[in-house]
């Protein structure tokens, strides 16, 4: 059994103009991933070189023996993977990461996307069905509830009011919370706007220091919040040390200490 | 068919190393291939204290390519040698230890203190990094600099000395000479190339330090070239070949060039069994092309 | 919107050129573009004599890039202005005509005849080929004897003179500050990279001159830190950037990090309307930002 | 009308392992290829830079609109155009070079091909229909004679017997010569090895030279023979400079001086 190992793509589903939905079969036994961990994902064949590097990938489901994978067309290599089709062969290396923590007993979790953020909660949806799911997009066909468990609560926002309600994810969220009562986990997955957002929202330096903000959630009881952080990723497994983010304990890497960090140790660049 | 070969006194088990700053401490990479299979590894460049390296973002793929501005974050010498080095013993695989200072003391204390530590089996010295502070590139840049931090560590330590050259010079064969003529017993050739790559939309460079190592098969003809240029001048030095090498295709134009060794780099986060598959490859060329010693092909490049 | 820029007394109807050596005599391409949509056409390295150019092979590619190893291969300066010039002249767009010599005599007699004949809009000094016989690369790499061909060749032409320099320095900044004080109008960078492959099959390097000049995608993070330095230090000499251009966005790079105006090179093999399409992205990219003249993005890299 | 066009593949035949048939349609209006002509082809598309250059492919053959090439894999763009299938779009310039000047009426024109060497010439067999064939294959399944037309002359070797008669094409060439007596024009494609010993046997110097030698025809009427050359191309309109060859006349390019050179100009590199 290998962290590393190739696999076969079995199905290559176009949900919208840039956003499949890939089906592999891995090629030899491979480690059961947890939820918010992620793989790193490179052409098979090292003949040609560009793009050179693999990218990081959460991995959205497993099961049968089958990898799910939400991916979005962003540049070179999301670009090739979308005209992959059946019988196409990839190389990875995973899972990695370490995955959203355990939900304690006495915890309500409540999940927060964004896009193509969706990716990276889907395991935990299923893991805890009781967990309810905020889920923004931009737009009515950016929205994927098919792939979402049948049962679950779902409150859905788009910025352009196409499907659910109009407006920003994470101030429904904070609507919600703030008629909350008992304590709430919360793991969110989005786009780096919203994950900052986020930040501020439920950190307690957030909450200190914007008592008195639109934003801040000074009213509510204990909130463990939780961000799947995206930086640049070379080797995804801590030897280039290039997926830097700043914490309260000093820089820590991505693809080693996250991808999921606490929002309480996370330091977001000033912009 | 013979595949070992000899470094400054070294005897490696094969020709194929892994670069600084691309395989860790290489514990990293222990789960995913056998690490006593190596010919040495070179862990990441250290220092005295430990360093935070530059903000993030720190990498971008070019084409054929990756800038890195890591800015030679590490643990430090005392917690490598204290928590690392004595797992990295127990492979059966040489250890070198790449290093670097803010100052020539610093280098100096460096190697005193790596020295002094059991199981490394030579040091590479780092004068070659393109992401430190304005000024420090002169230990790779400036021969009497280089001259004088060479020889400063020669005196200190009794381990295999190996300088690693920057290619952002005019002249690699002076830098050479002046490396080997200050007391490197092997060179290490090539680091990076200084490059930087620029967001159009955000109007920003892609690193948030400005400048960064441009490493990958887009740099792999300056390095043979370099390489090439420096065996054909000091054919006597030992040198280690590294920049862009994918395959064994690739290591071999290294050694045909005149590397008596060589390194893989990138290409470890690419595929990070590829030092197996260069061993394994240059071993069918052996057998391919009838030679029976992997030293047969050291400089064998005909012109 | 003003596509329109200045540079060492040139007007270019937009500041996309293309480089020399990459688009023959320009008339080659006649066939496949209108060259009067190119802000300017460099012509091959011209030199006083025809030149015949080193033995083939003479190309070979790298990973995102080539080796070229052609040798200044040209039919002289007399031969063009007879021949080629006339025709080039009937196209609405600027001739700068790059040049060489073997000796700074030979510089100086060549820019002499080029300001003589009519019709050629400024000189790009070539001090800075990788494939010309030892010695050679001085005239690009020593800055002593880069201000005296620079300065020499200043006395006897007074059209717009652009150096062109060598990435094979440790020091590029000093280079253009020679350059710039010993006459340039403008500078171009950057020439290509020296380089070499071998061909394991037959341990032979690829190209017959051994090294050759690496250009293609896979220089331009080089290209674009050089410019950026130069730009930084001495912001006002005119820059013209290229390595590695092949759409708008790599232009829109080298134009943030400090080029009044690119050229384009290897990208014209690859395909000969990418000077054209360049072109066409600057402008789309321009009305897309909210920006009406492009010499408002020219060194708008923020940092 | 433009030499520079996008062109889809209507269909590619696996021949052997190998070598396989590439019929495309050209997307807009194009020029109508001489016998020896060849066009630059790369990929579709220049976001992915690795292969880099357009690679040189002889036209095979240019009927009802459609474009035929016969390739073999190499290396890099070869192995990706095996993979090519109905729908995907390559980039062209051509028909370039000079191809094969034209055979007089009282010639008598025979061609000699070499492996891959025969998708040069096909059209030359179709505009002469009375010229003769030496076909020199490897082995057996290197041989495609589907493509040729159905009543041509064709004499077949291969190194390994395997089809026609076992041993060298030129060897064969030379026999059949030996018994000629009107005035023959000579037309031939193949690798290195055949190219440089037809120009040894069929040049003027070549003769003068080996009068007694094996290979030399110093016994024959008047034989005006014509190679096809291979070179490095980066251009393909000789603005690189890149495929030189050495002539008696000083170095030529490849891609505008030929590909079609006279065996008596050519200048062979020792080796
Ligand atoms: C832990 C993690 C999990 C991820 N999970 C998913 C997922 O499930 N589905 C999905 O569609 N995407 C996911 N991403 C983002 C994905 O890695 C990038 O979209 C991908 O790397 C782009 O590759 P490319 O070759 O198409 O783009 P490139 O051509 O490399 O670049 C295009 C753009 O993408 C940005 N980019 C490049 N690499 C990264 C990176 N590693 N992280 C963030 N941005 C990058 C660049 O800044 C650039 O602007 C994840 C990222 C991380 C770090
Ligand atoms: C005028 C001309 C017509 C040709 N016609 C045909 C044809 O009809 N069918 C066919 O299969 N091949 C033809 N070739 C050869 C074809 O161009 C090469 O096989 C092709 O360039 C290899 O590309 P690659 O990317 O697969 O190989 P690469 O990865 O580029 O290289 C693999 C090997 O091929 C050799 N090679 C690369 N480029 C060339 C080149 N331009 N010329 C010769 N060798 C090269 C290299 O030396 C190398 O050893 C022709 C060549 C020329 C010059
Ligand atoms: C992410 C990264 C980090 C590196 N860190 C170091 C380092 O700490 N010390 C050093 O001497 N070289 C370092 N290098 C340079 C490599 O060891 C090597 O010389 C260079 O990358 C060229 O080889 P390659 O093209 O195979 O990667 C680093 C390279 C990369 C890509
Ligand atoms: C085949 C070839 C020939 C060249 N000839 C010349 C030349 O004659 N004079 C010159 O100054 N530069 C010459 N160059 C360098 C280019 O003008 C350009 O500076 C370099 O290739 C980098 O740009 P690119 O990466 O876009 O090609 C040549 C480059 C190539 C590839
Ligand atoms: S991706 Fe390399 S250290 Fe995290
Ligand atoms: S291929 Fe460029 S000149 Fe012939």
């Amino acid at each position: 059994m290998s962290r590393q190992f190739k696999a076969k793509v079995i199905s290559n589903t176009r949900l919208n103009d840039g956003v499949f939905l890939l089906v592999l079969r891995p090629l030899s036994e491979t480690f059961t991933p947890y939820p918010g961990q992620f793989y790193m994902i490179g052409q098979s064949g090292a003949t040609l070189k560009d793009p050179l590097l693999k990218r990081p990938f959460s991995c959205m489901d497993y099961k049968d023996g089958l990898l799910y994978l939400l991916i979005k067309v962003r540049g070179k290599l999301t670009a090739i993977l979308r005209d992959y089709t059946a019988g196409n062969v990839l190389e990875l290396i995973g899972p990695l990461g370490n995955g959203f923590p355990a939900v304690g007993s006495n915890e309500r979790l409540i999940v927060a996307a964004g896009g193509i953020g969706i990716a990276s909660v889907l395991m935990l949806m299923k893991a805890y069905p009781q967990a309810v799911l905020f889920y923004g997009v931009r737009s009515d066909s950016d929205l994927f509830v098919d792939i979402l468990p049948k049962r679950a609560e779902v409150y859905i926002t788009s910025d352009d009011g196409t499907v659910g309600l109009k407006g920003s994810v994470l101030q429904m969220l904070k609507q919600y919370l703030s008629s909350a009562t008992d304590d709430v986990k919360l793991y969110a997955c989005g786009p780096h706007t919203m994950t900052e957002q986020l930040c501020r929202m439920f950190s307690e330096r957030g909450r200190r220091c914007r008592v008195s903000s639109e934003t801040s959630m000074d009213v509510l009881p204990k909130i463990d919040a939780y961000v799947s952080i995206e930086e640049r990723m070379a080797c995804g497994v801590a030897t280039c040390l290039g997926c830097t983010v700043d914490t309260v304990n000093g820089y820590r890497l991505v693809c080693k200490d996250g991808p999921v960090f606490n929002v309480n140790d996370v330091i977001l660049p000033q912009t | 068919m013979n595949l070992e070969v000899s470094i400054a006194g070294l005897r490696l088990k094969n020709p194929v190393m892994t670069a600084s700053g691309t395989f860790g401490y290489g514990l990293e990479y222990a789960e995913l291939l056998d690490l006593s299979d190596l010919g040495a590894i070179i862990v990441k460049g250290l220092s005295v204290k430990p360093a935070k390296g530059n903000p993030p973002p720190r990498i971008w793929e070019t084409p054929c390519g990756m800038l890195n501005s890591i800015g030679l974050q590490n643990i430090g010498i005392t917690a490598f040698v204290q928590d690392k080095l004595p797992l990295l013993r127990q492979y059966d695989t040489l250890i070198i230890v790449n290093f670097f200072g803010d100052t020539i003391d610093d280098f100096v204390q460096g190697a005193g203190m790596l020295s002094d530590a059991s199981g490394i089996h030579a040091l590479e010295l780092n004068v070659s990094c393109p992401n430190k502070q304005a000024g420090w590139s002169a230990f790779g840049t400036n021969p009497a600099i280089l001259a004088e931090v060479v020889g400063q560590v020669r005196k200190v330590t009794t381990l295999p000395l190996i300088v690693k050259l920057s290619p952002n010079v005019t002249d690699i064969v002076e830098m050479a000479r002046v490396a080997a003529g200050a007391g490197a017993d092997a060179l290490s050739l090539i680091n990076t190339l200084t490059g930087m790559a620029i967001d159009i939309e955000t109007k920003q460079p892609r690193l948030s330090n400005v400048v960064g190592g441009l490493s990958g098969p887009a740099i792999k003809p300056v390095a043979v070239r370099m390489l090439w240029q420096v065996h054909r001048a000091l054919p006597s030095i030992p040198l280690i070949g590294m920049g862009g090498i994918m395959t064994a295709e690739d290591a071999i134009e290294f050694l045909l060039a005149g590397a008596s060794a060589v390194a893989i780099g990138t290409a470890n986060f690419v595929d990070p069994q590829t030092a197996l598959k260069v061993i394994h490859g240059i071993e069918q060329y052996l057998v391919r092309k009838h030679v029976d010693d992997v030293n047969g092909l050291v400089g064998g490049v005909i012109c």
